[in-house]
């Protein structure tokens, strides 16, 4: 039997459930043959700023145990030269895009949608998360008043489909989701990448320039599992689960927490055909387990709505 | 695939010297040979599939220990996480077979584990990444190589060398424990300079160049960061062409993450990605002082 | 030249700046000799509470990725049989010893002090960040108000120094150990286990009965660190830090983050010996480096007290 | 030391059957050798170190992979953390020799590593650990063994014929390729039991032990915990005394965590902790309706 991968993201229909994770897939046209990037769910992009981006000072990356510190700091080609260089590469491949966009401002997150709106791109989503820039990044994510001003400000310009990508470095990560969604957000990504730090012995001094870093990849995965089931058994919205994920049995896991749809990251640096190969995996998996349809995964978790 | 910088305003679109590159590959490859060549130095020599684009001289691949490409898929990921970026040191093909030598240094978690690698062990394979070297360039050319930066050089020699060119080179190292012996390397005119002054000079690379007396050289460059500014200084003091190989920490060596930045030249707070618009840059394309700034 | 790895807790003096975890090395009688027990800078108890508790149904325990879930739920043989049963073995061992306090209601807290006040022990580290307990765990260490109650009323029974350990699991964990501070706390330890959770994909149920449980390992250790860096350039106190503490390195990057001492807790499951051992290696790390006394560590990170 | 269980109100203070036991020792362990035996099931021989208290039967030793005890101290610790338990399937010691023998089942991280072990690597060993066997025990005594159960069966085995007590086994597994060779097994009277039928009798320990006609055995069990479950309510039902060596998720393996626990008998919420007041328990210590519940 083979299992149908079709999956909802409210309006936005995926032929399956695998995306990349914004910014460890470049802008998503990069590899079309490498990973097999026609097969995806969906592509997201790098985050996009109104204005290209030249990011942090180097150095940007430390291995940690089972983790990646990284400190990018949104380095992008900017929303126009996106429009001009990419968009009719990734148009050309089949899966649906969102747009993953950024700003120091809510003004900045509406402008980019704004201009973003003439490549009719099927979703977007807003990054008030990433912790390696001064402005807009967690200072927004970490605030349900300021979630909601930029998500109110970004549904004035569009009608698409909206997620909000949420940041872990909270005490209530549900609190930020409902504001995201009292203002019109479709659904939720959850999540980016946790704040941490690494020392450079030998000098005394912060491995980062920013000291603060974000952890991604494997050592994560239980943290981020965590707030996708946080969030699935307290708000009913589309979730897009991040964090970890590197296999067939880690994607089930997210589904079955609550996720709709699940994005790699970090995998991706070691395997950039590790997105691609997931779908195969997936449809494996739920062949193995006589599953029809892997819409049947999300939320089957037993108790998933009973509160303890 | 588009060859495009996948960055913002940063970096000159600088097509790779030779033309258009192949797509790199997956792929595994069968330990044939490992073994210690000097002090804290090994040589890897890989059986790879025949298959895909040959490595130029400068490109490199990216290496993970577990072999297979879409591995693991039960277990997931353990341990070091990235792969890791080692230049192309030699390539021979003959009767569809391939051979890829690796030069390395042991110094951390992945090279130390390499260095137990036996014969008949499979790794992971990505490649050919980055940019080559130049071939067509004007005579006299000079190789500078530094520590284990000697390990891209063997193979741009060697194609230098089939191709007729004549080239020399200088090739300096800490300890003279920690070089090759004279046997492995390339081309005829060589100078050596060490720091404990057991083989060659007593000194760097820099000493010789100093001493040397060339008209306008060609100069291709690969070793530490330190030294790569010293000899694109040279080279700009002396108008010589200078192509230098730098070194960064690696995310994906493919130009997805953005993780390889290095200042570039002429717009601050611009940066070039060392995997893809590099590892082998024209030295004028850096800019040194922001680099000895951050100093990686 | 030899280290003089001697430290402060505010009063409390150590012979260095190495100490077990709480609960994850008994009551720390246990394994005098497997360990060297007498060679630590202080010995932290399993977390006491008034009565007995029977913590939670099995499974409590879940390798991932470079860390450890757990879900013990703080079964502890209680205040009255630790006094009875431990405690001689405990003084019959050198170094000073910290007793962890838990507990379901503020006066619980208090009255675990109370009681083990006859016991003369050196000092207190009340744990208000456990994450697998219904009430007084992270109920408690997320909010300010509630930390604070509880030191208030262990304040009232005891002058001796009194820790706090604090939960990762927050927006703003400074507003936490403020609150703790405010209240007559000597210091603080950071961190307790980061909220956490992991699937059984054959029974699609939740791995853990309470679902959510406690990552611990190297996997958190760039998170733990970047926590004592926030607390040490924006409180002026005594810290432990924990959280990932293996080698000498490790520990040496967070007494530069600002910890005054270390904890070591996973990695004494793997190693019991790891914390004696960890004292030998702090000793060689700090004479490689020439330094004169391990003090000269602590806070030693470049631009720490720079606001970025 | 003092062997006083660390845990609460929990459990019967069992004083180890068979008096005192030492304290466990970390050292290391020198493969000699590491063969298949049966379908997914290894025997790995150790030479150790000829130091503190030989292991008795029922107790444990607590591997990783890494060899050396306070390892690794300048990379830290990466991929699987925790140690894992095996019990001894034999021990010997001649002219200041002793050999260690586990017998393990390849099922997940570690324990596919280490099928993957060859002569001269060497390995962290932790122990010996938990309770063991009682062997003063009045006859006949019957051991019981499910799949790779059988391990520490066979260095009890191998104990008891020594002391001269009769014994006789019962040995089941799903499949009879997964079982150990007749030769390997202890004892006189053996009776196989295999669910495909292919060795013994088609079925479980169970109908073996429902066919058997002895007067109050004394019944040492180890296997998956239904098996023990079943052969506790065996045994309960003749009034037969009954221990059983069981398994859980061990964290430390020395007591030191809680990790281990499983449901007392007597008085819920209470536990015993599988590693130290085990692994070796007398059936009616433990709650096997609790247990079955929360069923691991
Ligand atoms: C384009 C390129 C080509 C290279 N070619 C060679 C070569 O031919 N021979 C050779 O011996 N070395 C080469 N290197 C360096 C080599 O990649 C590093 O020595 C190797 O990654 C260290 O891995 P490790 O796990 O052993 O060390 P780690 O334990 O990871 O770290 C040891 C040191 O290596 C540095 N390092 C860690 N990760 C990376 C990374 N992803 N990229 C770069 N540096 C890192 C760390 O900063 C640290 O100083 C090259 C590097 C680049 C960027
Ligand atoms: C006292 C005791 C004695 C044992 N003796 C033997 C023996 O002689 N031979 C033998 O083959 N096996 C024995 N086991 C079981 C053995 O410890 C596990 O098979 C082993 O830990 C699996 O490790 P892994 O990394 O290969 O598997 P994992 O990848 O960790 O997991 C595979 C399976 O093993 C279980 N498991 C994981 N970690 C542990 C752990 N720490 N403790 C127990 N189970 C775990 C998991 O729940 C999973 O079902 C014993 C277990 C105990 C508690
Ligand atoms: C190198 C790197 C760059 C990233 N850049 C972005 C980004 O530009 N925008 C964004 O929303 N998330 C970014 N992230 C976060 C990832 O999209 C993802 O949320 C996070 O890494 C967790 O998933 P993972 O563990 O699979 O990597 C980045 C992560 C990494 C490792
Ligand atoms: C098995 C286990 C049990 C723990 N029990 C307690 C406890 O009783 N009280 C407490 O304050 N912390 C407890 N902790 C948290 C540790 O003390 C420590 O704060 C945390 O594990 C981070 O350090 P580590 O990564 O070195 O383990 C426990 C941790 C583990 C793994
Ligand atoms: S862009 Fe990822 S390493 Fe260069
Ligand atoms: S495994 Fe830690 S107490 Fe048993």
């Amino acid at each position: 039997m083979t299992c149908d991968l079709s999956t909802d993201l409210g309006p936005l229909g995926l032929a399956n459930p695998v995306m990349n994770a914004s910014g460890t897939f470049g802008y998503g046209d990069e590899w079309p043959r490498l990973c097999n990037t026609a097969v995806l769910g969906a592509i997201v992009t790098k985050t996009l700023t109104l204005e290209p981006r030249a990011g942090n000072p180097p150095p940007r990356l430390q291995e940690t145990p089972s983790g990646l510190l990284n400190s990018i700091g949104l380095q992008n080609v900017g929303v126009t030269a996106f429009l001009a260089e990419h968009l009719s590469a990734l148009r050309a491949l089949r899966p649906p895009v969102i747009a993953s966009v950024g700003g120091a401002s809510a003004e900045e997150f509406a402008a980019v949608v704004e201009r973003l709106e003439a490549g009719a791109l099927e979703a977007y989503e807003l990054n008030v998360s990433c912790p390696n820039v001064a402005q807009g990044g967690l200072s927004f994510g970490r605030s349900p008043g300021e979630t909601a001003r930029v998500v109110r400000g970004v549904r004035r310009v569009t009608q698409r489909p909206l997620f909000v990508k949420l940041t872990p470095n909270v005490t209530d990560i549900v609190a930020i989701g409902r504001a995201a969604l009292d203002e019109g957000a479709t659904g939720l990504t959850a999540v980016n990448t946790f704040l941490g730090m690494e020392i450079d012995l030998e000098r005394s001094r912060p491995r980062f320039g920013r000291v603060g870093a974000g952890l991604s990849g494997p050592a994560i995965r239980p943290l981020a599992l965590y707030r996708i089931w946080e969030l699935a058994r307290s708000l009913d919205c589309p979730l897009i689960g991040a964090g970890g994920i590197v296999t067939a049995r880690d994607a089930a896991a997210f589904m079955m927490a609550g996720a709709t749809a699940v994005q790699v990251g970090t995998a991706t640096l070691r395997d950039p055909a590790r997105p691609a190969a997931l779908v195969t995996e997936l449809a494996t998996f739920a062949e193995a387990r006589g599953l029809a349809r892997i819409r049947d995964l999300v939320a089957s978790l037993e108790g998933l709505r009973d509160v303890p | 695939m588009t060859r495009r910088p996948v960055q913002g305003r940063a970096a000159p679109d600088r097509a790779p010297a030779g033309g258009p590159l192949g797509e790199p590959a997956l792929f595994s490859g069968g330990v044939l040979r490992n073994q210690r060549v000097a002090a804290g130095l090994y040589e890897l020599l890989l059986a790879v599939p025949d298959a895909g684009d040959p490595p130029r001289p400068g490109q490199f691949v990216s290496l993970v220990l577990e072999s297979g490409v879409a591995q693991p898929e039960f277990e997931g990921l353990e341990g070091p996480l990235l792969r890791r970026p080692f230049s192309v040191a030699g390539f021979v093909q003959a009767r569809g077979r391939r051979r890829l030598k690796l030069l390395y240094a042991s110094v951390g978690r992945i090279t130390r584990r390499m260095a137990a690698l036996v014969p008949g062990a499979n790794i992971g394979l990505l490649g050919p990444l980055g940019t080559p070297f130049p071939l067509e360039v004007p005579e006299p050319i000079l190789l500078v190589g530094g520590g284990r930066g000697i390990a891209p050089l063997l193979y741009l020699g060697e194609t230098l060398a089939c191709r007729g060119r004549a080239f020399a080179l200088v090739y300096g190292a800490r300890r003279g424990a920690e070089m090759l012996p004279a046997g492995q390397l390339p081309g005829g005119s060589i100078w050596l300079a060490t720091e404990d002054g057991a083989r060659g000079r007593r000194g760097t690379v820099l000493d010789v160049l100093d001493g040397l007396r060339l008209e306008a050289p060609t100069v291709m460059a690969c070793g530490p960061h330190g030294m790569l500014a010293s000899v694109a200084g040279w080279s700009a003091a002396r108008g010589a062409a200078c192509w230098v190989s730098v070194e960064a920490v690696f995310g994906c060596g493919t130009g997805l993450c953005g993780g390889c930045a290095i200042p570039a030249a002429g717009k601050p707070p611009d940066f070039l990605w060392a995997c893809r618009q590099g590892p082998v840059l024209p030295a004028e394309s850096v800019d040194w002082e922001r680099w000895n700034a951050s100093d990686l």
